[in-house]
């Protein structure tokens, strides 16, 4: 098995008498889509928050490319090359497509200290942020006010900006959140496509979609990861019934 | 009053009225905290025109907001585009050295009604400033000299912590003979006076003075009254003028203060300057409106001998003040401030309303510190 | 230095200090609840003091002149909740701040307006007036120590109806999730007018209280208002204990760093010199612990965590 | 009718312009300073809109910066007035009377200043943000008051305009083209900024800060450079406006002038490049007219402003183009 891009060791996470996190470690393996399930409630969003470092674990640590990233910041790990989605679409509504887009390009082209010629002129941003939303099919809406997408156009635009990154991992959290039955299908197959670019870490609760594209499933529960293997060990594990279904073994 | 006003308004509106021969700008304040003080200032001035029966007389009134930016603004439209002779009516130190040292070597004629910095007594006085009012020092040298005759012996001082404040405090200890029983300088716009009534209670000292203008005299007198503290007090005029002696209330009965006019000062012009200015207005008159009304009343004298436009002979006419002033005996000293009779007053009740009356002289024929330091 | 002097400033400071809790407490409650800043909080304490002057000076009676402050305050409050503050509530900052300044320009006009530019008289009443003599000799003004017994009963009476009665309950769920209460059934705008009046009248029985001790003129109010910002910072917007304990904060580090920096200065200086830069950090004395009490925990000793 | 923004800029501009030249015309000298005024405060302004409008920072303590450059320009001055020597320790200065050294000194100063601000003060976000740069603007006040030596409360009279190379700057007409140009050169420069990757960044981090954070940038980081470069606009503004007036003095510390320029910057269009121009513009005719009808002009100067914020999205340039403004 070759080297797991990215890995947690051990994370935990007390809030007060709540355990967000306990012990849960997990990895990242080139060219795979891992996808982690649970209940509401069970820590997932936490987790992320952890791995892309907006939140501090009590312990354990991050691991990006077997390197500590545990005491970075938020951006650091971006530019390190975690590209992450968001939950709920977190983009800049004021602004076009297209300039969400090239945000995303500006620190890996180091363009952000720039202060002359306009951002949309600039050749070498222009080609790479036109290429990842060419890649999740916006490209006809790049002139367009970000707020007047639709709401499954900007679970696109936010593939498409983590997209940008070129990241080493992507990571993401339920970006088929609201889609309906067609929505889904399509950012299934747009993800289904990625796994060749970099891995993704998936947490999701469409099941239809985890199911599909998954190589491998970790189950959370109470901040713990209670079991994680393919679809079918998954779909086979006592754990896991009992802990969706309440099933005594 | 009504028709004052509408007057007043509809010259500063109407930039070139075809029979005005003097234009006189002036720039007081009139909203915001202190507009109580420029509102007196206009008044008077006003009363004392109107009662001069010129109509060749315009005057250009304009609100300052006691904003120095303000004012230096205004002064740039009385003198580029009102294209004014003469002007007055600022209130306040600060202001002042904004707009005059600009003004008057811009050829106009600048007359006090009120403010009196030292550097324009001294070493910036200039033969186009008059200052009808006082130097800003007199009436605490006043305080210091009265403080002597009354037999005070260790002052407890107190003023905010600026200029005016530095200055009275200064003032003070040039004529006080006695010692210092403390020294303290408030901040500006305090409304807190607890701590300082402390350490006057702790210390030993047989008198206050303080120097706290507009709301913070008023605040400092009530807490004072309130603290039990029975050390008699002296101060400047600023405190228990007409204005806001009535906001004060008892807690003012029975301080000393000084001042170069009060209304029952016994002369003919006071005497009808005090009953007009209740028929006009419904309210007593102000040591504020006094210094507008002798102000308008020095202009009117000179513009008798002389035309602005001849500035040489205007300037001999304002330097003689051959006028009846409020105060009685009024001249000019050698660098343009007055010197005049400076009175102590108490505060006393008529009736419902609370005035002062004099009681004694403070200083006689008193003149300024600065004057020697004047070239003109 | 005397110790009895010590105490004295110590009361001092904690009668400022109370007086700023009645404006804090205000500002923290309409921040907490509907998450506005409310720039015109000084405006309601200067109608507090103007009601009060005004129906003190024609009835003769300190007492309805509190209840002219209470009632007054309360008005201009629901008056300026249901006619402006009400539109502002989903508004970004910028524009709570912007509209309640113009408040303050309409309110400050308007009130010289009415009752003229000279400053109004109100005195404390004769019941209250002069100095009492404390245990160890201190002779301390009997109406000051009243507002300090006023000032800690209101506080406690505050804590009570915030923890134990109904509409207090309305009001801390309100704090937590705006949308919920209105599902469960709460009227929730007339819960904020409530709220609104409710800090106004504090503020207005604050400018009415200090009233009688200072001077009741327009412009009054805006002094106070910045130090009750600082207050709520200090103490974390939106916390009713922070208020408090950052008022007492700013109450004692006011006056007595005004009182004893000059004093120490004075170990180095000659006096003068020593009084004039004494007071000049003292005066900025509360920025400074504003801005330490921000570096340590940037949203205040008890406001919620970012 | 709707009109475009860039149309409305140059109409704004060359009214600007024409307004003064007119003036000079018809020999109406105050109508002159009143125009420069407005340039003035629409310059402190643009440097308050590039932290406000376009990074979100609604610093409530600008005047700090304004009143910077006022006293860098006031010492500056004096001790060149009255040759005598400013000792600061590493190095002691003869001061200066040329403009263009006075722009520079009040630039770094201010920029050095908001820097330090920033620091501590976008460790906060939100209502604390407004409170402490409130808080700053007012330690500089207090400060400005009890400093003795440059006049206190009473300020600081400089007697004479300062110098600039080949024009009198006493004639109104020539400081006012002395201003206007400055103003010019920072709205080009703003404009290419706003246009710029930093301003595409700088822009996102008010919109959304995880957001920047997720692609890699450090919006503090980000934030604290427009802080610097608004702060020494700001300063920029302040030292033409004390020698417009040939006086500075603490009010240009006061809270109600940070108020002020934000008010200019709402009237016009918040994160608009000429939005703080058309404010300022409105402003100094409102000050004007409606000073001179009454005196209580602040009751309708209250009024205007609450319409504008209750019903005027997007000041007067979202009036006439139809577009809301950057939300803040």
């Amino acid at each position: 098995m070759s080297k797991p891009i990215l890995a947690t060791d051990a994370l935990s996470k007390q809030f007060g008498a709540l355990t967000a996190t306990h012990d849960v470690s997990i990895d990242l393996n080139p060219g795979e889509i891992h996808a982690i399930i649970g209940p509401n409630g069970a820590g997932k969003s936490t987790l992320i928050k952890q791995i892309c470092g907006e939140i501090h674990p009590d312990s354990g640590r991050v691991l990006l490319d077997d390197r500590d990233v545990s005491a970075l910041p938020p951006h650091v790990r971006a530019r390190a090359g975690l590209g992450r989605t968001f939950q709920i679409s977190d983009l800049c509504m004021e602004d076009t497509v297209l300039e969400n887009a090239i945000l995303g390009c500006l620190a890996i082209e180091g363009a952000s200290w720039r202060f002359w010629g306009a951002a949309q002129k600039s050749k070498t941003l222009r080609s790479r942020a036109e290429g990842a939303l060419d890649r999740v099919g916006l490209a006809n809406f790049r002139d367009t006010q970000c707020s007047s997408l639709s709401h499954g156009q900007r679970r696109q635009l936010e593939v498409a900006v983590a997209l940008t990154l070129s990241p080493r991992a992507f990571v993401m959290d339920e970006p088929m959140a609201g889609l309906g039955a067609e929505g889904s299908r399509n950012l299934t197959a747009l993800l289904d496509g990625l796994r060749v670019e970099a891995p993704i870490l998936l947490v999701e609760h469409d099941m239809d979609a985890v199911f599909a594209l998954a190589d491998r499933i970790s189950v959370m529960v109470y901040g713990a990861v209670i079991a994680t293997g393919s679809a079918d060990d998954i779909r086979q594990s006592a754990d896991v019934r009992e802990a969706y279904l309440g099933e005594e073994v | 009053m009504k028709k004052l006003l509408l007057a007043a308004s509809a010259a500063s509106l109407l930039a070139t009225s075809a029979f005005a021969e003097v234009k006189v700008g002036m720039i007081t304040t009139l909203s915001g905290g202190g507009a109580g003080l420029g509102l007196d200032v206009r008044d008077g001035f006003l009363l004392a025109i109107e009662q001069s029966g010129r109509d060749d007389i315009e005057v250009v009134i304009e609100d300052d907001q006691r904003k120095p930016d303000i004012a230096v603004q205004l002064s740039d439209k009385m003198i580029q585009s009102e294209r004014v002779d003469v002007m007055t009516g600022i209130i306040w130190s600060n202001l002042a050295m904004a707009v005059v040292p600009a003004a008057v070597n811009q050829n106009v004629f600048y007359l006090s009604p009120n403010a009196g910095p030292s550097a324009l007594a001294g070493k910036g006085c200039h033969q186009n400033y008059f200052n009808v009012a006082w130097q800003n020092d007199n009436l605490h040298e006043a305080a210091g000299a009265y403080a002597n005759d009354a037999g005070h012996k260790k002052s407890f001082i107190l003023a905010p912590n600026y200029p005016a404040g530095t200055d009275a405090l200064t003032g003070y200890k040039r004529f006080f003979d006695g010692d210092l029983a403390g020294e303290i300088y408030t901040q500006l716009g305090q409304t807190d006076y607890a701590a300082e009534l402390a350490q006057i209670r702790a210390s030993d000292a047989d008198s206050v003075f303080f120097f706290l203008p507009g709301g913070m005299g008023i605040s400092f007198l009530k807490q004072y009254a309130d603290s039990g503290i029975d050390l008699p007090v002296v101060g400047p005029a600023f405190s228990f003028d007409q204005g806001i002696l009535q906001a004060v209330g008892d807690a003012a009965l029975g301080v000393v203060n000084t001042s170069q006019w009060n209304k029952d000062i016994d002369n003919p012009t006071n005497k009808a300057f005090v009953d007009s200015f209740k028929a006009e207005y419904g309210r007593l008159p102000s040591l504020y409106a006094s210094q507008g009304f002798d102000t308008a009343n020095l202009l009117l004298s000179a513009l008798e001998k002389a035309d602005p436009s001849d500035a040489n002979a205007f300037r001999e006419a304002l330097r003689a003040a051959e006028f009846d002033s409020t105060r009685g005996d009024f001249a000019f000293g050698p660098n343009h401030h007055p010197v005049q009779t400076i009175y102590a007053r108490e505060v006393i009740k008529e009736g419902d309303v609370f005035t002062n009356k004099i009681i004694g002289t403070a200083l006689e024929a008193h003149s300024d510190a600065y004057a020697a330091e004047c070239k003109m | 230095m005397s110790s009895i002097l010590i105490v004295e400033q110590i009361l001092n400071g904690l009668q400022f200090g109370v007086m700023l809790f009645l404006m804090a407490a205000g500002l923290t409650l309409i921040f907490g609840v509907m998450g506005l800043i409310n720039l015109a909080h000084g405006s309601l304490y200067m109608v507090g003091a103007f009601a009060a002057a005004a129906v003190a000076g024609a009835t003769g009676s300190f007492f309805l002149g509190l209840v002219a402050a209470l009632a007054s305050a309360a008005l201009a409050g629901a008056i300026i909740e249901i006619v402006v503050i009400r539109r502002l509530y989903d508004a970004p900052h910028l524009d709570q701040v912007l509209a309640t300044f113009a408040l303050i320009l309409i309110f400050s006009e308007g009130t010289r307006w009415f009752f003229g530019s000279f400053p109004l008289f109100l005195n404390i009443p004769q019941a209250l007036s002069g100095p009492v003599t404390l245990p160890g000799g201190i002779e301390y003004p009997l109406y000051r120590l009243s507002l300090i017994v006023i000032g800690v009963a209101i506080a406690g009476g505050l804590w009570l109806f915030i923890e134990r009665t109904r509409i207090g309950i309305q009001i801390r769920a309100g704090e937590n999730d705006r949308e919920m209460i209105a599902v469960l059934g709460v009227d929730i705008s007339k819960l904020y007018t409530l709220v609104f009046a409710l800090g106004a009248a504090l503020a207005g029985l604050a400018g009415a209280l200090v009233g009688a001790i200072q001077s009741v003129q327009v412009g009054m109010g805006e002094p106070v208002l910045i130090l009750a910002f600082v207050v709520i910072v200090i103490g974390g917007i939106g916390s009713i204990r922070g208020a408090f304990i950052g008022a007492l904060l700013v109450g004692l580090t006011d006056t007595l760093g005004g009182v004893f920096l000059p004093e120490f200065l004075g170990l180095f200086m000659e006096p003068g010199a020593a009084q004039k830069s004494g007071s000049a950090i003292a005066s900025m004395g509360i920025y400074i612990l504003m801005g330490l009490v921000l570096i340590w925990r940037p949203t205040g000793l008890f406001g919620a965590r970012a | 009718m709707r009109v475009t923004e860039r149309y409305i800029n140059g109409v704004v501009l060359t009214g600007l312009l024409v307004l003064p030249i007119w003036a000079l015309a018809m020999d109406e000298p105050f109508t002159i300073t009143l125009a420069t005024r407005a340039v003035v405060l629409a310059l402190a302004a643009v440097g308050l809109n590039l932290a406000l409008g376009l990074g979100g920072m609604v610093s409530l303590g600008h005047a700090a910066f304004f009143g910077l450059g006022g006293y860098t320009m006031g010492i500056l001055a004096y001790h060149a007035q009255t040759y005598s020597t400013l000792n600061l320790g590493l190095f002691s200065t003869d001061g200066t009377t040329s403009m263009p050294l006075i722009w520079l000194s009040a630039m770094v100063i201010s920029a050095l200043v908001a820097f330090f601000i920033g620091m501590l003060s976008l460790r906060t976000t939100g209502v604390y943000f407004i409170m402490i740069t409130l808080a700053f603007g007012q330690m500089f006040f207090y400060f400005a008051i009890s400093w003795a030596q440059y006049g206190g409360e009473d300020g600081l009279s400089i007697y004479v305009r300062n110098g600039f190379p080949g024009l009198n700057t006493l004639v109104p007409i020539q400081f006012f083209g002395i201003c206007f140009t400055l103003l010019c050169i920072v709205l080009f420069l703003f404009a290419r900024l706003q246009a710029s990757p930093f301003g595409l960044a700088l822009n996102a981090t008010r919109q959304t800060r995880s957001r920047v954070q997720a692609v890699g940038l450090n919006p503090t980081r980000i934030r604290l450079l427009a802080f610097v470069l608004s702060g020494a606009i700001t300063g920029l503004a302040g030292a033409l406006f004390a020698d417009l007036n040939r006086f500075v003095s603490p009010t240009m510390f006061s809270w109600q002038l940070s108020g002020e320029l934000i008010v200019l910057i709402v009237i016009g269009g918040v994160g608009r490049l000429m939005g703080p121009v058309i404010g300022a513009c409105v402003f100094v005719a409102l000050e004007h007219f409606l000073g001179a009808l009454t005196d209580y002009w602040h009751v309708y100067l209250g009024v205007v402003l609450l319409c504008i914020v209750l019903f005027g999205r997007g000041g007067l340039i979202g009036l006439l183009t139809g577009k809301e403004g950057a939300h803040v």
